[in-house]
């Protein structure tokens, strides 16, 4: 479903990427982990094309779109939660809500997608008419998720989406990434600090570091890699 | 492609055609301002065609060096560069890490040659001391014009550079040395030695003044209080004529004391060069001692971040009144010194779009850089005054530059200097890490 | 506290002993974050007085104060969003942090007496040791922005530090750190208690790091204090259990 | 009492006129918080091409409300088409830039469109033909006049449209997301440099408007009028609170009473002296002007 | 020493009052080149030095210098009070003479600061004078409302007014700045009404007296309106339409039906495509009696040239003219117009 051949992305002078290449296939959970400043935030904006690469290439769905611009992407279904939340503080929850379903004209889905997410996180709903910059840090995460639930991706892109939240919602989260996943069938690429979880429910795994693919393998296999244990898994 | 707005136009061909574009658009858009000319008493218009080809030759050419020069910007895509092994971490000052542009690693470089230095700053005394007596009276007072200037962009930086407090009304602080001098002298006879220390005092109580009742806005609505307030300066100096004797001004200021020597003009000239090289000698000092200080650490702190600021204990207040007030302090000098050159001043001097000019010169040269605002005034004030030749074109011309630097150094002429602070911490002892 | 109609905080009792290490956790939303920015004096908590008893001196009440004055009696902070001064290196950071605790002014800067020269000689190795403490003295000249993420933590703790409080709050100190970080952060905290005898207040959602190295904890829920009590007295009470760590937690 | 009604009704007018222009400034600095300084030169630009626009249709014979419709929409093409290229060239290749190198820049342009019409065509005041036709039924009224009606009614019914535009719109509620965070924008699907062009040509329209109705109402026009009038409306647009529409408005007529009354009641030597110092006082209290909100910042 | 006749221009060639300084540069290039046609000054060609001040005093300081840097040999300007004033003070440290086609600020001549300097325009104070007797004796004004547009000449001559009006003993029931360029006059119009006045003084230009102008006669108010030569433009007319009509206002005697004043303003028509703007004639006049003044000195000594224009009588568009011993003009009396039928009349005394 997506491809990532090769990519070498900068920021100004530094290079962030250093020849990434990954692939992910439709229904699929992958995960992605890796240090501090391993470059996983980057490789996500690079395929959204928000950092477009300086050479590779990306295709999805068999078609180049290292060249889209963002926008054009996420009409092809690529949608990002990205790191740091990025709620948009001056718009109700509702209203960041609504952004998340820019796109979409079924007006009728779109609310039944709206009354999903209430579910899954009720705080939003109690929260609907709340500034989304008044928000506690977990209130933001969960409605950061929810924005991009709202799209009704092909594939989502969720970069720390256990992030500042409690251990129950955590367990939520996850339980939820898994649910999409087999319920609506969307592709999901996963970047965690929390590696052991992410990888429990992903079937596949990458290791980024130092902007380049340092380990690959199914899940399962990196659960047991003891380079892995030791560095992402806290040894336990 | 749709919406390939990142995909290079490789062929000529593609350059051309949106050159031409370009050109049919400007064409369709300078029209009736360019082409039709009206008297509306005669009811009869004239139609100048001929300046539609010019418009329309002109944006084609200017297209094609716009695309030529941002495309040189931007860089070829650096394929070899990509190689990560490649990245030298050989730290010689000239490579860190592949990542310094040439500005800073000519700023390293020059860091680290001392004989280099010495060099640039003794042929830089050299060519300043002979200035005036190698050009004429009016390259000379241009140059104290720009210099001025200088002095003005260097305080106003402490305001908006350092302390990130966007100042639209600084030029009220420039009124209120200039007519404390001008008055002074006029009523008192007081001389120009005497005021110059005073009318930076005035400013600087005229800065708290302003402070005060500002401490609590942000950003835009601080610009826009600062701007009123430097119009109701100006409102009041034209205005109340018993204070200030009104838009006529005052006259017949006298120039600076020489201690009963005979001045004749071009000595006169000479001796203010003197007077403000000196000055921004003495500026430039007191301003990177302060921007190096607890005190302009203090200010980045603020600009960066207010909440954060407050928890490290710093004084917001406190340090905003700071900035207000040594800002001020320059603008109350070069006052001074705008009245004693001229000899003459009155209100109109002092109008919004000198705030706007002494801030561009700030934000040109690069904002937080001695030396950009340095170069930015020499830019700002020398370029309308060079640009004398194109005559009525002048303006034009000037405002086209002010947009066009912008464009392509957005971070001003020396911008991107973040303060570099090269410490050489010794090693401490005893402590353990 | 209330924010508008919104109660975020109630009737909460709390206490910090001298070199203790408190954590405080709760569920999202629950008021913890404002609970810091009360005791800092960012907002001012409607009811409930906040007393401090900084070691060698009398006590004090925080009540209407300004952030910047209860920053110099001795109480610093990290913030959940990181708040560093992005253009400003890695050191500056930190000698930002050094303001409250010297005196040098405008006079001092501009004539670059003696005074000043010694005590801003002081600031820098006092921040460099800052920094060894943390372990980013090899980024001295680094721009803030440019660290990663987990080291901009640490950043901030040093620039707290630098404040010489005599307590510390650190607000989600090891969010978005993988477990291996985690681990670095959790010794570099029981150092900073150990060396300097600084007593700890801590917000976190990782239950390994607050059950190693806090000695009490409390629960807050919806602005209520629910459970107080040692890491294992906390993990065991079902309230908390049912609003915060979930049925599945395994500690 | 009838003093004080006349100068209420000149408050009113000139209020309604900062107004019309505000609102175009406000939207402008709602999405890329920039304040564009060349905003009034737009103003002046609908002004002039609406200027040249009448003169060439009545010499073909044009007159009455259609000349008016016709010049209004050849100035507002104009307006709209000056501001889009003026964002192309000058603001978006800033827009990673710090905030105060637009702000440059627009200074720069401000000066460069000036001077561009003052060569193009003169440095005189023209007179400009009213275009309004007195309306009969306001014959009798000594307060108001059919121009001012207009002006007051445009600047109503724009304010209203817009603020329901941005409220419940795909583009309004784009222009807002834009506003807070271009790049989650654009994770969003929303095409931002087609937002922002929206928001000039829209602010654009609204100067072409005011260029048009204000010019009509005053009766000349030269290359300078833009300046002094965008710095009122800026003025205006930060006392309502700046990126509010109806803010704008708001501070627009509290403006224009200030002036109004100062003037009045005390003396039009200080009436700026008082515009300004309303300003202050009225920040002092509400640091985010009278209808903006304080931003909305989690510690 | 060169082979060309240097004529400095200076004065607001760009922003907002560079419609005062145009026309004066325009002038001053039409006579150059119609002299330069005629074979020059003593032989040499005219050469003009156009120099943009934007009339602010310190940048006419560094224009002032750079014009003796050049080494010109007279100037034409500046066009502001204020300008004129801070370069002065260069011409004069370094012997260049300036004529100025606008300045009428009274110090420049009757303060005897300034021997260098001369001007095709009446000071202030005459002006004024003729102003307010003719509201009181031929008006039979009772009540006076004086309101100027706080600029320099504008003030200027309100505050002559004002003080001749006190003088006879009718103070002005209203004496007050408005700011140019507001958009609307409508506060100020009001306050006149209830100010009772049956006239209306103003100092000023034109483009704030025909808003002026016009809020009072739609607001349909009888109220004179006696204006100054800032006003008696035909822009005014223009500009104000039909609201003009009745209009007063002070300039200099009998300037249309001059045949040089005719030719002129053809020639600008036919050079710029437009009609000649403010001060146009005076730059015009200036400019014919400095080259004039050179011709008949027979060199360009600045204190030969002096004299001469202080001792003899040009034909100008103004009229035949001299120069007193202050630098003003001489033969240029005002005289008091008004609008009728969309023209300047000169009404008689
Ligand atoms: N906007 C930027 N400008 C310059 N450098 C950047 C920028 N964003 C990231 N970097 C650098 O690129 C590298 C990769 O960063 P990235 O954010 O992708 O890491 P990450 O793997 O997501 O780390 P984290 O776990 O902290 O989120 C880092 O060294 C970082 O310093
Ligand atoms: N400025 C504010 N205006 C309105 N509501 C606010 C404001 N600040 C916080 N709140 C609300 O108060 C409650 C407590 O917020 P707080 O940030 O203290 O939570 P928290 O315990 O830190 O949560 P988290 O663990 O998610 O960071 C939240 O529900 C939040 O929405
Ligand atoms: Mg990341
Ligand atoms: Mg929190």
């Amino acid at each position: 479903m997506l491809e990532v051949r090769d990519i070498r992305t900068f920021y100004g002078a530094i290079q962030a990427l250093k020849g990434v290449s990954i692939w992910v296939t439709e229904g699929e959970i992958v995960a992605l982990i890796g240090a501090n400043g391993a470059g996983k935030s980057t490789l996500l904006m690079t395929i959204c094309g928000v950092v477009p690469p300086r050479s590779g290439e990306i295709l999805f769905m068999g078609n180049p779109i290292q060249n889209l611009s963002p926008d054009r992407i996420f009409s092809l279904g690529i949608v990002q939660v990205p790191e740091g939340r990025r709620i948009f503080p001056l718009l109700t929850v509702q209203e960041n809500l609504d952004m998340g379903a820019y796109l979409r004209n079924d007006k009728g889905a779109v609310r039944s997608d709206m009354e999903y997410v209430f579910s899954i996180f009720p705080r939003l709903a109690e929260r609907r008419r709340q500034l989304g910059g008044t928000l506690s840090g977990g209130e933001q995460q969960m409605l950061a998720l929810s924005r991009g639930l709202m799209a009704r991706p092909r594939m989502l892109l969720l970069d720390e989406p256990s992030l500042g939240l409690a251990p129950v919602l955590v367990a939520t989260i996850f339980d939820t990434i898994r649910h999409i996943n087999r319920d609506n069938s969307t592709t999901l690429l996963l970047v965690e600090q929390k590696a052991a979880m992410a990888l429990h429910i992903a079937g596949r795994g990458y290791v980024l570091e130092n902007g380049t693919i340092k380990l690959q393998d199914i899940a399962d296999q990196l659960l047991c890699n003891k380079e892995v244990k030791s560095a992402y898994l806290g040894g336990s | 492609m749709p919406y390939g707005r990142r995909a290079p136009i490789t062929q000529k061909g593609g350059k051309i055609l949106r050159s031409f574009g370009v050109a049919l658009w400007f064409m369709f858009l300078t029209f009736p301002i360019m082409v039709i000319k009206i008297s509306p008493l005669e009811k009869n218009i004239e139609w100048r065609w001929g300046r539609m080809i010019y418009v329309g030759a002109g944006a084609f050419v200017l297209s094609l060096l716009w695309r030529y020069v941002i495309e040189q910007k931007r860089g070829p895509i650096p394929k070899e560069e990509a190689d990560p092994l490649k990245v030298d971490t050989k730290d010689t000052g000239w490579n860190r890490g592949g990542s310094h542009s040439l500005q800073e690693r000519l700023a390293i470089f020059f860091h680290k040659n001392k004989k280099f230095r010495i060099l640039t700053f003794t042929g830089l005394f050299f060519i300043i001391a002979a200035f005036p007596f190698v050009f004429s009276t009016y390259q000379t007072s241009i140059i104290i014009t720009a210099l001025m200037y200088v002095m003005l962009g260097l305080g106003l930086n402490i305001v908006v550079g350092l302390a990130g407090l966007l100042d639209l009304g600084y030029v009220a602080f420039y009124a209120s040395g200039a007519y404390f001098y001008a008055l002074m002298n006029h009523h008192f006879g007081l001389g120009f030695w005497a005021a110059l220390p005073m009318a930076g005092a005035l400013a600087a109580i005229m800065g708290l003044l302003l402070g005060f009742p500002v401490l609590r806005l942000r950003g835009d609505y601080l610009a826009i209080v600062t701007l009123g307030f430097g119009e109701i300066i100006r409102l009041v100096l034209e205005n109340w004529n018993e204070f200030s004797l009104g838009p006529s001004g005052i006259a017949r200021i006298d120039r600076p004391g020489t201690l009963g020597i005979d001045f004749d003009l071009r000595d006169h000239t000479v001796y203010l060069y003197y007077i403000v090289v000196v000055l921004v000698a003495f500026t430039i000092i007191v301003v990177s001692r302060l921007r190096n200080s607890r005190i302009g650490r203090a200010w980045i702190a603020l600009r960066e971040d207010e909440v954060a600021c407050q928890a490290m204990g710093i004084d917001k207040t406190k340090t905003k009144l700071t900035a207000f007030a040594l800002g001020a302090t320059w603008a109350g000098f070069v006052g001074c010194i705008l009245a004693a050159k001229t000899t003459f001043i009155n209100p109109a001097s002092f109008t919004f779009m000198e705030s706007a000019i002494i801030l561009s010169i700030v934000v040109l040269g690069g904002m937080g850089s001695i030396f950009g605002i340095i170069l930015g005034a020499l830019v700002l004030i020398l370029l309308p005054e060079y640009l004398r030749a194109f005559s009525e074109y002048r303006m034009l011309v000037f405002g086209a530059s002010m947009v066009i630097i912008m464009v392509f150094r957005p971070q001003g002429i020396i911008g991107g200097t973040r303060k570099r602070h090269e410490f050489h911490v010794k090693e401490p002892t005893g402590e353990k890490p | 506290m209330d924010f508008g109609g919104l109660r975020a905080l109630e009737k909460v009792d709390l206490y910090v002993a001298e070199a203790e290490i408190v954590a405080i956790i709760g569920p999202n939303g629950a008021g913890k974050t404002t609970f810091f920015n009360c005791i800092t004096c960012v907002y001012q908590p409607h009811r409930g007085d906040m007393i401090i008893y900084p070691p060698g001196k009398a006590s004090k009440s925080l009540n209407g104060l300004k952030p910047n004055t209860v920053t110099e009696m001795g109480i610093a902070r990290t913030f959940q969003n990181i708040r560093l001064f992005k253009e400003m290196t890695v050191l500056e950071n930190v000698m930002v942090g050094r303001h409250c605790r010297t005196r040098a002014g405008i006079a001092g800067a501009i004539l670059c007496t003696r005074k000043t020269i010694r005590e801003e000689q002081e600031t820098l190795e006092f921040s460099y040791g800052m920094l060894r403490k943390v372990g980013l003295e090899k980024q001295t000249n680094e721009k803030a922005s440019d660290l990663p993420y987990g080291a901009q933590r640490r950043l901030e703790i040093a620039r707290a530090l630098a404040t010489e409080p005599f307590l510390l709050l650190l607000d989600e100190p090891a969010a978005g750190m993988n477990p291996s970080e985690t681990a670095e952060l959790d010794e570099l905290i029981s150092r900073i208690r150990e060396e300097d005898g600084i007593s700890i207040l801590l917000i976190e959602h990782d239950m390994k790091l607050v059950m190693n190295i806090s000695d009490r904890i409390y629960v807050l829920d919806y602005g209520h204090l629910i459970a107080e009590g040692t890491p294992q007295q906390v993990t065991g009470n079902p309230e908390v259990i049912k609003a915060y760590l979930g049925e599945c937690f395994d500690a | 009492m009838e003093y004080f009604l006349e100068l209420f009704f000149g408050g009113l007018t000139r209020g309604s006129i900062y107004a019309l222009i505000a609102i175009g400034y406000t939207m402008v600095y709602g999405i890329i918080q920039l304040i564009n300084f060349a905003h009034g030169e737009i103003y002046m630009i609908g002004a002039f091409t609406a200027l040249i626009a009448a003169s060439a249709l009545s010499i073909e014979g044009f007159g009455g409300w259609s000349l008016l419709v016709l010049a209004g929409f050849i100035a507002i093409v104009y307006s709209a088409a000056y501001g889009f290229t003026l964002e192309k060239i000058a603001y978006k290749p800033l827009r990673k830039a710090s905030r105060l190198s637009p702000l440059i820049s627009a200074i720069g342009m401000s000066i460069f469109l000036q001077n561009y019409v003052l060569l193009a065509q003169t440095s005189d005041f023209l007179p400009f033909p009213p275009l309004i036709e007195e309306f009969s039924f306001l014959e009798q009224v000594t307060v108001m006049r059919s121009s001012e009606l207009l002006i007051l009614s445009v600047t109503a019914v724009s304010t209203a449209l817009l603020t329901l535009f941005i409220k419940f719109t795909r583009m309004g509620k784009a222009m807002r997301a834009v506003a807070q965070d271009k790049t989650m924008a654009m994770l969003l699907g929303v095409n931002v440099d087609r937002v922002i062009s929206v928001t000039f040509i829209i602010g654009s329209t609204l100067a072409a408007i005011g260029g048009v109705l204000i010019s009509s109402h005053i009766g000349q026009i030269n290359f300078y009028i833009g300046f002094i009038a965008g710095i009122k409306a800026f003025t205006a647009a930060v006392l309502g609170g700046i990126g509010s529409l109806p803010g704008a408005v708001l501070g627009g007529m509290v403006l224009g009473w200030t002036e109004s009354f100062a003037t009045g009641y005390v003396s039009s030597d200080y009436e700026d002296v008082f515009a300004f110092g309303l300003l202050v006082f009225i920040l002092i209290f509400r640091p985010a002007g009278i209808l903006g909100k304080s931003t909305a910042e989690k510690i | 020493s060169s082979d060309t006749i240097k004529l400095g221009v200076a004065g607001a060639h760009s922003g907002d009052l560079a419609s005062y300084g145009i026309p004066s540069l325009n002038a001053a290039r039409l006579v150059a080149a119609d002299i330069n046609a005629k074979g020059g000054v003593l032989g040499k060609k005219v050469e003009i030095m156009a120099e943009d001040d934007a009339c602010k005093p310190e940048v006419a300081a560094n224009v002032a210098s750079k014009l003796v840097a050049q080494d010109v040999n007279l100037v034409l300007g500046h066009i502001c009070s204020g300008a004129t004033k801070a370069a002065l003070n260069i011409y004069k440290d370094s012997s260049k003479l300036a004529m100025s086609p606008s300045a009428t600020n009274v110090d420049l001549t009757k303060s005897g600061l300034y021997p260098n300097f001369f001007r095709t325009i009446s000071p202030d104070d005459a002006q004024a004078l003729l102003q307010v007797e003719f509201a009181l004796s031929k008006l039979k004004v009772k009540k006076i409302a004086v309101i100027h547009d706080k600029g320099d000449y504008g003030k200027g001559l309100a505050e002559f007014a004002k003080g001749f009006f006190e003088k006879k003993g009718i103070p002005p029931v209203l004496f007050e700045g408005i700011t140019p360029g507001a958009v609307d006059y409508s506060a100020i119009v009001q306050k006149i009404k209830f100010s009772g006045a049956d006239a209306v003084l103003y100092g000023g230009y034109h483009p704030e007296a025909a808003k002026i102008v016009s809020t009072m006669k739609k607001k349909k108010m009888k109220v004179i309106f006696i204006s100054d030569d800032g006003v008696r433009d035909d822009t005014f007319i223009k500009v104000a339409g039909q609201y003009a009509e009745g209009v007063y206002a002070t300039g200099p005697i009998d300037t249309t039906r001059n045949p040089m004043a005719i030719t002129a303003i053809e020639k600008h028509r036919k050079e710029y495509g437009a009609e000649p703007g403010a001060f146009f004639l005076n730059a015009y006049a200036a400019a014919v009696c400095l080259l004039g003044a050179i011709e008949k000195a027979g060199s360009t000594d600045s204190s030969s040239v002096s004299k001469i224009l202080r001792s003899n009588w040009f034909d100008t568009p103004l009229g035949k003219i001299g120069f007193d011993g202050n630098g003003d003009a001489r033969g240029i009396g005002f005289a008091m117009y008004q609008v009728q039928k969309g023209r300047y009349v000169e009404v008689v005394k």
